[in-house]
């Protein structure tokens, strides 16, 4: 199987899914002559056009509006966040709008469309430009949010998700662009919905999406030397959750930990360790564990941020904890 | 580099595409226009005045609930308007819309229907008042967050013109609207990629509560296109030929240019902002509503239709009755209709 | 002690406090001449004027900024959102100014600011208008999110708000406003950030915030009368949380239900749930349940929406099954 | 009504209170402008420039993270325009702001010390190069968001006007930034309440890569002062005493009758976006760039200063010796710096 890098494989998704279908098309800001922000479309202007690869003013509010509308239309968008930051200025649309038109509507109106862009910390971006808000998309009923952690996820999970017909809010990571990994050839769509056990174990099961499945494996990675094998669990996709498998993993493994990177109040992981709380009750052997950003904007500073950032070290200190083995 | 610059603004400084508030009065145009045109236009005022009417009774008799905003007063606008538009064209209002979706053609039942909150409703109960949606007619709510149809018109507009379909999208809204960021974001983006849509700000006067001199620093709203390099108009809002004659042009400019308009029709709210609201609270006063309603552009068009000979008397009484039974035949069929199955909860969150 | 409104309450509270200070002003759509559009700011144009109450143009994130920018500069704004809904277009302002100006700036920029309305449904206001968002309020250091259920805590924690001087989100409910209750005259702070036992009983812990107090208060009731006796307890103040209040009663009742008006999928009360199973592990006896609002966009037909909202039958099922009675 | 209207409207039409590009050429102002402040303009403008070479130097090595905009080429309109306050004054710009920080007296260590992230920096090294602020400086950042700073410049004059301050805050965003909804809703705000706020549109002709002809509708950015009734001004951006004088006369308009005015500057951005940006990508060419170097402010202030007499090589020498010690002493204090401590993580996310 090819390897290729996360960025890559995203590329090569927009660039099949526009291949196969012309209603797909590309809009945000610099995605087109500037080849993307962090360069996913690259090249993408020069085989589809500027009539499908738009590049956008700075109207956040607008141009995802203007996405829906399209959509409703029959078109079905792409829209580009730089990051996902700015789509704070395009909630409303997406929340009122996007999420709410089939409702409202009573089935008439589809809104098929995907709002995608990094989300989460970069390096020393500082607070504004560093935020993990997937437990606000989490919350909104109408919207699928997929978190992609490895290139063949990527891939497989963007093209389902630009078929797919409700509103996704495909959250990538500056931090994965560069990263790479085994994706096969053509076409391979990753059902919305179905978590992965990344790595198998039966001791405890830590759930992690999106980059902190790479600390995560980390940690499994030296927890085996001390004999604990660590079950990581990528819910892959946030909204729907695939419950099934992570309470599956739990009642095996009857301990959990769940990291993510983002901040710890009203977190996704609050709602997954409700989940298990509500579904394994039974099966626990000690109380769940979060192990999240720190409950503060994002300082700039490097030590200060570096210690924001779940890390493998503090995977390992929940594991021990839920093993009792300190 | 400044040479550079003018050279470049001097291509492209803000030109104003004014139309001059046209000049005949309604008579002369009545003279002009397709007299089945005329009797269609009073025929669809009068149908939306005497169904708001009665849901103005069947809300405080609580047959409908939550929010519900009527359009008594305006109907020149939004019937003057709709009545340019071809199948193929699209609409989208904000929540005070019932007299658009009923000069579009939805289904005056299902309209009410959807009013009581019932299955057979437009929106199957589960859209109400505010947003009625009718696919088939190209009626595209019903929006109830200020300025949140603009972008979405803005969008429909786009997919237009991408799939080549050469039609035309109305978006409405108020004058409060204006001063709000999806407006200002959604005309850059029409005029920067020359999208075929038409924003029609009803300036009735109040935002709620507030006059639209305490709300914009620029009260001649249609001068706003001028950030834009938007072609604009201004029309007297109570006279329907007037409204049709206007956005005719502009529907024109769209179609054939794909070029978008902003149009400021000048209209008045005879009843409160909304079923809640006193018609005349601290924010105005029982004489200034009175002097508006002596311009009522049904009682205007009347008159004109009557003084060019179109219509006599009795003509009119006939088409009210026709109306008011439309109406009623409406009220029966949402009295009978059924509430929605709580099966319907859950259904179209998502769809397959 | 009289007896008034919650309404009543909230606009004595923002009376006396512009009265004891100048820098506090009022700004929002209609809570001028109009009077507020639920009448919360009734007479205070006529005894503060123009200057001191603002009828602002329909730019929620313009004002909303707006009184960012005036509260780093000296004043004290409190700023009225006609619904918590349109709060969604100021939500860029909130998040990435109010929440972050006081940590960016190292200190030096405190954002002493209040943004206050009714949150959550009032009655078949439809999909766009009957939103009950706290929990994305709550994911926000920074920011701290108050929800009184009472006159009294209406009252004694608005005051408290104005005087705090961090950005506080003040959370009413339209069904609320009417409402009655006892309410101390003149000064009377509420501390933020401390919960009440507002019903105690020793079976059972139903953990509720705003309106959905009342709905615990008549289930326990209710449930009384069947030998029940459920501790009723609200946070009053959601962020920060009494973390210590909440645990300590399910500590003693072994037990809880946790109640909210808002959307199940990473609500205020996953949280709830998920601090409890960390702090209570070993004391619980049951799985921790909650009653939430529907899933869904809220419908504005009343049978549907009447089946979204939590009601006394659906806490006393969730206290009957925690207790294992059926 | 519809008359009355238009009464209101007359007496409102959009009047466009355009100042005239000024004429006078740079030696005609140097003339007639007060040595000691000529001096000092060019003093901070080499000041900045030296600060700014050093700064993309310590980034390549790492010394300096994140995201880091430089101010080079574009020193003339921040420095001319903050010569003209008064100490009870406000700034607020992006995140490109480390020329305005300077303008405004902030300590050049303690911003260098910002940039590395370093517990001396003027914020703590908590804010870090798009985050810089000093409030004993009327100094209040340093914004991420494009246009999130414009309604905070806006709230900030409301709290001088409502506290009786006499204070005029100026908030500066690039052209790219006019097209968002809070530019709109601030501008409307600030004409509607008469707020002592000057809007200063630096148009460095690029948003990132692309250019303003793509990003608005209308290029003569001065020009969207009409739809909110505001005063307006053009000025070429590479004249340091152009903008000076151009802004003083908007201060002047502010402090005196508490008016808004939105001025945009012509100027060019000679290094990349950010440091992570080529500095002529795809989306210009070097031969551009290198044209508009030839523009570059601080060559051409040099040379008027030696033509007008005020200023020697040697005294032009001087002076950048003596900038380049402050530089070196900045990175000089950085360097012994100690990081934040660890503690300092939870502190400030709330205040007592
Ligand atoms: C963003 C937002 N803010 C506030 C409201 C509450 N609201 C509903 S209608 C209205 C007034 C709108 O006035 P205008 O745009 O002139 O339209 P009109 O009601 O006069 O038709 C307001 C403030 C809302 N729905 N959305
Ligand atoms: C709301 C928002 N969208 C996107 C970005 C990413 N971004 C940062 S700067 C920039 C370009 C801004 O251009 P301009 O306003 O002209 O200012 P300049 O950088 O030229 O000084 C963009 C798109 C952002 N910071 N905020
Ligand atoms: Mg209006
Ligand atoms: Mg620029």
């Amino acid at each position: 199987m090819p390897i290729i890098t996360y960025r890559e494989a995203l590329n090569q998704a927009m660039r099949e899914e526009m291949r196969r279908d012309d209603r797909v098309f590309l809009m945000g800001e610099e995605v087109g002559y500037y080849q993307g922000a962090y360069k996913i479309s690259k090249g993408l202007l020069d085989e589809f056009g500027p009539q499908r690869v738009l590049d956008t003013p700075i109207t956040e509010l607008g141009f995802t509006g203007l996405g829906v509308g399209a959509a409703m239309a029959g078109l079905r968008p792409i829209v580009e966040m730089m990051t996902f930051n700015f789509s704070l200025l395009a909630i409303d649309q997406i929340v009122n709008s996007a999420a709410k038109l089939l409702y409202m509507s009573g089935g008439q109106c589809k809104v098929p469309m995907v709002i995608r862009g990094p989300g989460g910390a970069g390096h020393q971006l500082g607070a504004q430009h560093s935020q993990a808000l997937e437990s606000w998309f989490c919350h909104v009923p109408g919207l699928k949010v997929v978190t992609p952690a490895t290139p063949a996820d990527a891939k497989g999970l963007l093209k389902s998700s630009v078929r797919d017909n409700n509103t996704v809010i495909f959250i990538e990571s500056e931090v994965l662009y560069g990263t790479k990994g085994e994706v096969p050839e053509g076409e391979n769509l990753i059902p919305i919905g179905v978590a992965e056990i990344k790595r198998p174990g039966k001791h405890v099961t830590i759930i992690a999406h999106s980059k902190m499945v790479l600390v995560a494996l980390d940690a499994a990675q030296q927890l085996e030397k001390e004999g604990i094998e660590a079950e990581v669990v990528d819910p892959r996709t946030l909204r729907p959750l695939d419950t099934v498998t992570l309470i599956d993993s739990v009642k095996r493994t009857n301990r959990a930990v769940i990291v993510e990177e983002g901040w710890p109040f009203c977190g996704v992981g609050a709602q997954i360790a409700d989940t298990i709380q509500l579904h394994a009750f039974d099966y626990l052997d000690a109380p769940i564990l979060r192990v999240t950003g720190a409950d503060v904007p994002m300082p700039y500073a490097k030590n200060l941020e570096h210690m924001c950032l779940p890390d493998k070290e503090r995977v390992m200190d929940a594991v021990h904890q839920v093993l009792y083995r300190k | 580099m400044d040479s550079s610059n003018s050279a470049v603004s001097a291509a492209n400084a803000a030109e104003d595409h004014f139309a001059e508030p046209a000049r005949p009065t309604q008579e002369d145009r009545a003279r002009l226009t397709d007299p089945a045109v005329l009797k269609n236009l009073l025929e669809q005022m009068l149908l939306v005045r005497r169904f708001e009417e009665r849901a103005a009774e069947l809300y405080t008799l609580g047959k409908i609930g939550g929010f519900c905003h009527l359009y008594i007063g305006q109907e020149a606008v939004g019937i003057g308007a709709i009545s340019t538009l071809r199948p193929e064209d699209s609409i989208l209002v904000s929540y005070r819309e019932h007299g658009h979706a009923l000069a579009r053609g939805v289904d005056p039942g299902e309209v009410m229907a959807e009013l009581y909150g019932k299955q057979s409703g437009v929106s199957e109960g589960k859209g109400g008042s505010m947003h009625l949606f009718d696919k088939t007619k190209g009626f595209l709510g019903g929006h109830g967050i200020v300025g949140g149809q603009i972008p979405l018109a803005t969008g429909v507009a786009f997919a237009s013109k991408y799939l080549k379909q050469n039609g035309v999208t109305l978006c409405f809204f108020g004058e409060a609207a204006v001063n709000i960021g999806s407006f200002h974001e959604s005309l850059n983006l029409a005029a920067l990629w020359k999208l075929p849509v038409i924003y029609i700000c009803e300036n009735n006067r109040f935002g709620m509560g507030t006059p639209v001199e305490r709300s914009s620093a620029l009260y001649d709203l249609s001068q706003k296109a001028l950030g834009y390099n938007m072609a604009r108009a201004q029309v007297d809002g109570m006279d329907v030929l007037a409204v049709r004659d206007v956005v005719m042009e502009a529907v024109e400019r769209a179609r054939k240019e794909s070029l978008p308009t902003l149009i400021e029709a000048r209209t008045y709210r005879f009843m409160g902002h909304s079923m809640s609201d006193p018609v005349h609270g601290h924010y105005r006063t029982k004489g200034e509503v009175d002097e508006h309603k002596r311009h009522d552009p049904i009682k205007l068009f009347t008159a004109t239709l009557e003084s060019v000979g179109q219509l006599t008397q009795e003509d009119v009484e006939e088409i009210d009755r026709k109306v008011r039974e439309v109406v009623e035949d409406a009220v029966a069929f949402s009295e009978r209709s059924d509430d929605p199955h709580p099966s319907q909860l859950h259904a179209d969150v998502y769809t397959e």
